[in-house]
């Protein structure tokens, strides 16, 4: 691996010439238990592949299982702060965690490192100068999704999303760049699986395209049901649903779908050549968007390390929200809300042998940014 | 084999000495798992009163847990945003005082079960066992979709709020008070099971019908069981949401009631310690084995599994060798 | 909302009810001969969706996957009922609840150690892809169709099974005497196992059917483990009939109540909120319908005890 | 006619096909005994069921004290003072013979909701329940474990409850049943004394207890009453000796 002894050497060289090497000692709370560990288990390989590469000794990173339950990941936070003393967190990926844990830990002066949710409370008011979000405001993806149909030409979207926080901000965040008119608009139970009968009042709207926020096995059931019914109008997503781990589930069902999303594998720049690569011969398989999103922050810490010691909180903060680091996104800069600005592509499903992936089509949106930041005063 | 009155001894020595042994040690994050071991154990002595005196196998306390803890979450975070809880018929407040939480999250988690239980106890055996569970999922879809307060994200409460002369936010602190309350509620449960309220109840799970004979009404005695219950276990449900400064519809969930009735199976139902030690030995075993492996949910099911088959009368019974808990 | 679309509500409601049938006819029938509520029901549904993904994956046929969907949800129920089931008849349902509990997380655990945390595919087979056009011009998939069929032969299936066949006499003597089967000389034991690979098997083959247009996914059994429970205690625990009314029941009170409510609170409220309260009540609506009639027949529609 | 203290006219129940109680109409006085006798499934545990309350009259109606308490919970007719005993024990079995007393006691008090003080040492519960036990002579097994008693001392303690809530009329279903010869003559003294205090409807199927005792018998057969009398006038009764004791007139 030619580029892992490079990044080592660099590393090194950085170790030796940069500010005196206090440790970092980085908590990790992850999901990698239960329902939707794959994601958790995504990111924590991710992430830990950018600490390998990049084999700085003063670098620790203590990881523990959240099992996607919020008074787990708060208990967890507790410990990492009272116990193990770190002195950044990173690597909750849902939302609700996320909100259960960013506020107490950020007011206890530690720094929190989103590599997945990107709640809006936390974008707006609630935004603090110790959380740094390294994928992006969870409209995002959301938004490009509406900029894409608003460029494609849809006039009537038929929109649909589960019924909790996350799926209204989602069909918020469509309506918010799309323009056009509704041919429905429904919020579907949490966790349900079976989706006839919204197929059924999509065929009968009239509509002319169809947009859909259901991650996880919820996206699976959608998808193939919906190919299945015969429908025939294009859709369109964000990645959530697309990505490597799913897709192989998805199957055929999900070729052709343009879904939006900041990464793919195929973005041409070489910090993202190199982490494919190393990323799947490390792991045995490609990496999805959430690994992307646990290397990029890894390195995003890495970079900060370089500059300033983390006991200096101001300057640790200032080193990280220069983001001088080597995304796999390419271009990525932080907002006045700590939140990424860049760009989000618009992505095709393809098979590449017999392996379901994502290619890149065009960019729907450039250095994007989210709609909360004026919200933020920090 | 060990008595069972120094196995509570000893149980209530580990609650004093582990948080005594961590503050010298400056290990504040095990008085954190102690003040959850203690919380638990409130929650579920309240589930022991409905299930080990009154013999009503209830898959839906954790409507009380829930609402003890959107009691908690909904109160502070009106305090917190300086935003009223209602205006009409007149105007009430958020608060974050404790005591008045606590008193918010008894008093409505009670009503919610004299009406579930009013309507539940109408059935019997599994049929109540069901009816239960089904109150629970209505409640934690309802508060997934309750967008005013979060929906299914919950509510975050950036500081715990205040007891009159104690800084809660230390965690030693904090978990004196859920010690105390935690000693109370036993002492309280103590004195209901021998008062003539427990014989009667007591009476009501073995033979109804005796009880009818005498003059009583089982079905009422059970109702309010019930009640006690569920404020118990919403008090503790208060006191969970403050640990963690977080709600959510989790909280609501049924495996959140399996778990209750898992900290009390463990440690033996129908005894008077069985909830606390159960909670102890929950807490430990989720440290422990969840540091252990990923997979640690398949030992903790092992382990369950063994307990039921072969160990009647949980860790209590196991230790002391006996099966009934009364005497 | 046209009445077209109205009929096509109607076949989705009672496909999806045709499915929870399989999942609670297993369920009410060990109920009913044994005595026995097992939560661990889910964990078989989900071995057989786990079973056909993994079978159809390596031999590309459905068919095949549907087989091995139900010989592995059978020989897993089969094997659970020797080394644990069996020593819980006796107990009370307290024990039996916590003890299926922890059948469900090493079940769930398992599977996860063993297949990974990403879901699986399986995929409807081709013969049965697509849309059909029915009298009357709606377009339904074909799959679908061929779940109610399947599902009602296996319904009829049960029905000569119990009614007709030896080992239905059995069920049917377990279910009203227990002494009355060791008189008949029947080997309990084995009837026991038999009866519990025989709803594991009716699990398995939901799951897997199932499988095919959703996610097979670690977790996947327990949402329709309380829905089958809800379908069982409105029906009647122990009833075989019940099951199937109360299947029907709560498939088209969640379909058309998912799209009633928000529909009807439209004539209320602005439409935004109307969708949000009524999508909330629409999740909770069978729970509603369960309490309801527990309420005014505390032994469900069919059920012979209380 | 002296006054009845309990009396049922004209009760009528059936299970389906099966007409449990035909049009039975019988009555206690105050200060005798009054037993009841037929055959296995003559319509005994029905007919206790319907005056006890647990079952519900298709038709008449059953009155104690002079009131219609047909439409009456067990538990209401409990208070109104009918004292019962059970054919199968129904005690709770884990508690003591003590608890069990007291138990009885707090019904006849009438107020179980008090949740703080020690109902064993509440002096007028703990009274009542021990003058109970002790007429029936099971005292010195105040704190055993009910389940540890035998048959025959479960039936006394079944007595010594009802005796607590000093009932203006007893019902007692096979007192005798699962006695030794001791223990049924200890108890037959026992029950003659008790007449006095309050009446007793007694469903026995031991004739030398029943013989001994009652001062009238009604004699049930497929539900119906086809004789009540004198215990000379039952035994000299042709449809009875027929029908019941198996004779040939």
């Amino acid at each position: 691996m030619k580029f892992t002894t490079m990044a080592a050497t660099v590393a090194l060289a950085i170790g030796i010439t940069g500010a005196q090497a206090e440790p970092v000692k980085v908590g990790m709370i992850t999901t990698l238990s239960g329902g939707g560990a794959g994601l958790g288990i995504d990111v924590r390989d991710g992430f830990m592949l950018a600490v390998k590469q990049a084999g700085n000794p003063d670098l620790e990173v203590i990881v523990e299982d959240d099992q996607r339950k919020p008074d787990i990941a708060v208990q967890l936070a507790d410990k990492m702060v009272q116990s193990e003393k770190v002195d950044v967190l990173t690597g909750i990926i849902w939302s609700n965690l996320a909100m259960a844990v960013v506020p107490s830990v950020t007011a206890q002066g530690k720094f929190y490192l989103s590599p997945n949710a990107g709640p809006s409370a936390l974008a707006g008011k609630g935004c603090h100068p110790n959380y740094f979000n390294v994928a992006w405001q969870n409209d995002n993806l959301h938004e490009a999704a509406g900029a894409y149909a608003k460029e494609t030409g849809y006039k009537n979207s038929f929109i649909l999303a589960p019924n909790y926080p996350a799926g209204k901000d989602a069909l918020t965040g469509y309506k918010r760049f799309y323009g056009g008119d509704l041919a429905g608009e429904i919020y579907t139970k949490l966790g349900q699986t079976d989706y006839a009968a919204e197929l059924a009042q999509i065929r009968a709207s009239g509509a002319d395209s169809v947009f859909f926020f259901l991650p996880g096995g919820m996206g699976i059931s959608f998808l193939k049901q919906y190919a299945d019914s015969g429908i025939d109008l294009p859709v369109v997503g964000p990645a959530f649903s697309f990505d490597q781990g799913i897709l192989q589930a998805v199957g055929d069902a999900a070729l052709g779908v343009k879904n939006t999303s900041q990464w793919n594998k195929d973005i041409d720049n070489e910090a993202n050549k190199a982490f494919v690569e190393a990323f799947q011969a490390e792991y045995g398989r490609l990496p999805s968007l959430y690994a992307s999103q646990g290397y990029d922050t890894a390195n995003l810490l890495l970079s900060a390390m370089a500059k300033a010691d983390v006991k200096d909180a101001d300057a640790f903060r200032a080193a990280l929200k220069e983001a001088d680091f080597a995304s796999t996104r390419g271009d990525f800069k932080f907002g006045p809300n700590h939140h990424p600005i860049q760009d989000i592509y618009v992505r095709e499903v393809i098979k590449e042998g017999d392996v379901f992936t994502n290619k890149i089509l065009a960019a729907a949106l450039t250095d994007h940014a989210d709609a909360y930041a004026g919200e933020c005063s920090m | 084999m060990i008595r069972e009155t120094y196995l509570n001894t000893l149980t209530l020595g580990l609650f004093v000495l582990i948080p005594a042994w961590a503050l010298m040690a400056d290990e504040p994050f095990t008085i954190t798992l102690m003040t959850r071991a203690a919380i638990f154990a409130i929650a579920a002595i309240g589930l022991n009163i409905a299930l080990g005196i009154g013999g009503l196998v209830s898959l839906g306390h954790a409507v009380f847990f829930g609402i003890g803890g959107y009691a908690m979450g909904i109160l502070a975070y009106h305090a917190q945003t300086y935003t009223p809880v209602a205006e009409w018929p007149f105007l009430i407040d958020g608060t974050k005082s404790m005591p008045i939480i606590w008193l918010v999250a008894v008093i409505v988690s009670s009503l919610a079960a004299f009406v579930i239980g009013s309507l539940s106890l109408r059935t019997t055996g599994v049929y109540f066992i069901m009816i239960t569970l089904a109150f629970g999922q209505m409640f934690f879809f309802f508060t997934i979709s309750w967008a005013e307060y979060g929906g299914e994200d919950g509510l975050s409460i950036y500081l715990r709020n205040g007891f009159p002369g104690l800084n809660t936010l230390a965690p030693i602190q904090f978990y004196g008070l859920c010690l105390v309350i935690l000693c109370l509620v036993l002492l309280f449960t103590w004195r209901l099971s021998k008062s003539p309220f427990g014989l009667a109840l007591n009476a009501a799970r073995q033979a109804p019908i005796r009880v009818e004979t005498v003059g009583l009404d089982p079905t009422r005695l059970k109702l309010i069981a019930f009640v006690i219950s569920g404020a118990i276990t919403g008090l503790a449900g208060a006191l969970f949401a403050d640990l963690n400064r977080f709600v959510s519809p989790t909280m609501f969930s049924w495996q959140t009631s399996g778990e209750i009735m898992i900290f009390l199976i463990l440690g033996g139902v129908g005894r008077l310690y069985g909830p606390v030690i159960g909670a102890l030995a929950y807490v430990a075993l989720e440290h422990w084995l969840g540091g252990l492996s990923d997979y640690w949910h398949i030992y903790l099911g092992i382990l369950l599994l063994l307990i039921v088959l072969f160990g009647r009368g949980g860790l209590i019974g196991l230790a002391s060798g006996r099966k009934v808990a009364h005497d | 909302m046209s009445f077209l679309l109205l009929i096509e509500q109607v076949l989705n409601g009672l496909q999806f009810g045709i499915m929870l049938f399989l999942m609670a006819a297993g369920l009410t029938l060990i109920f009913g001969v044994m005595g026995l509520i097992n939560l661990a029901h889910g964990s078989l549904y989900m071995i057989g969706a786990f079973c056909a993904a993994a079978v159809a994956a390596a031999t590309g046929s459905f068919l095949l996957g549907l087989v091995a969907a139900l010989a592995g949800a059978a020989a897993a129920g089969a094997l659970v009922e020797l080394v644990v089931i069996r020593r819980l008849y006796d107990k009370d349902h307290l024990d039996q609840v916590l003890a299926t509990f922890a059948l469900i997380l090493i079940f769930s655990e398992g599977t996860r150690w063993v297949f990974g945390s990403f879901p699986l595919f399986l995929d409807v087979p081709d013969f049965l892809s697509g849309p059909v056009t029915l009298p009357g011009g709606i377009e339904y998939p074909l799959y679908r169709l061929a779940l109610i069929v399947v599902g009602l032969l296996v319904a009829l299936g049960l029905y000569l099974l119990i009614s007709r066949t030896r080992l239905g006499i059995q069920i049917r003597a377990g279910e009203n005497d227990r002494e009355m089967i060791a008189a008949l000389g029947i080997d309990i034991a084995k009837l026991y196992t038999i009866v519990f690979a025989l709803g594991a098997a009716l699990a398995g083959l939901a799951g897997a059917l199932v499988g095919a247009i959703q996610s097979v996914q670690v977790g996947m059994g327990e949402p329709v483990l309380i829905l089958a429970f809800v379908v069982i205690v409105i029906g009647g625990i122990g009833s075989i009939k019940g099951a199937l009314v109360g299947a029907i029941l709560v498939g088209l009170t969640d379909t058309l109540g998912g799209i009633f409510l928000p529909e009807a609170l439209k004539l209320f409220l602005d439409p935004s909120t109307a969708t949000s309260v009524g999508s909330s009540l629409a999740s909770m609506a069978i729970y509603i319908l369960m309490a309801a009639v527990l309420i005014l027949r505390p032994a469900g529609l069919f059920g012979a005890r209380a | 006619m002296t006054e009845l203290v309990l009396e049922t006219q004209d009760i009528c129940k059936s299970f389906g096909a099966l007409r449990a109680s035909r049009n039975i109409s019988i009555g206690l006085k105050a200060g005798e005994i009054h037993a009841v006798i037929g055959p296995n499934g003559a319509g005994k545990t029905t007919l206790i069921g319907q005056i006890c309350g647990t079952l519900k009259p298709d038709s008449g109606s059953v009155r104690l004290l002079g009131e219609d308490v047909t439409q009456l919970a067990t538990r209401e007719r409990a208070r109104l003072g009918l004292g019962r005993t059970f054919q199968i024990s129904s005690l709770a079995m884990e508690d003591t013979v003590l608890q069990n007393a007291v138990l009885g006691a707090l019904g006849a008090a009438g107020n179980p909701w008090r949740f703080w003080q020690d109902a064993l040492k509440d002096r007028a519960l703990r009274e009542k329940a021990e003058s109970a036990l002790e007429r029936v002579g099971l005292q010195d097994h105040a704190r055993t474990r009910t389940a540890e008693l035998s048959h025959g001392q479960r039936r006394q303690l079944e007595v010594a409850v009802a005796l607590t809530k000093e009932p203006r009329a007893f019902v007692m279903d096979e007192p005798m049943a699962g006695m030794g010869s001791e223990g049924s003559k200890r108890l037959t003294e026992f029950l003659d004394e008790l007449r006095s205090e309050a009446p007793i409807l007694l469903v026995e199927h031991d004739m030398d207890a029943v013989f001994a005792l009652a001062d009238r018998i009604s004699v049930l057969v497929y539900g119906e009453v086809i004789a009540t009398g004198t215990v000379d006038e039952i035994r000299s009764d042709a449809a009875v000796r027929e029908a019941y004791l198996g004779e040939d007139a």
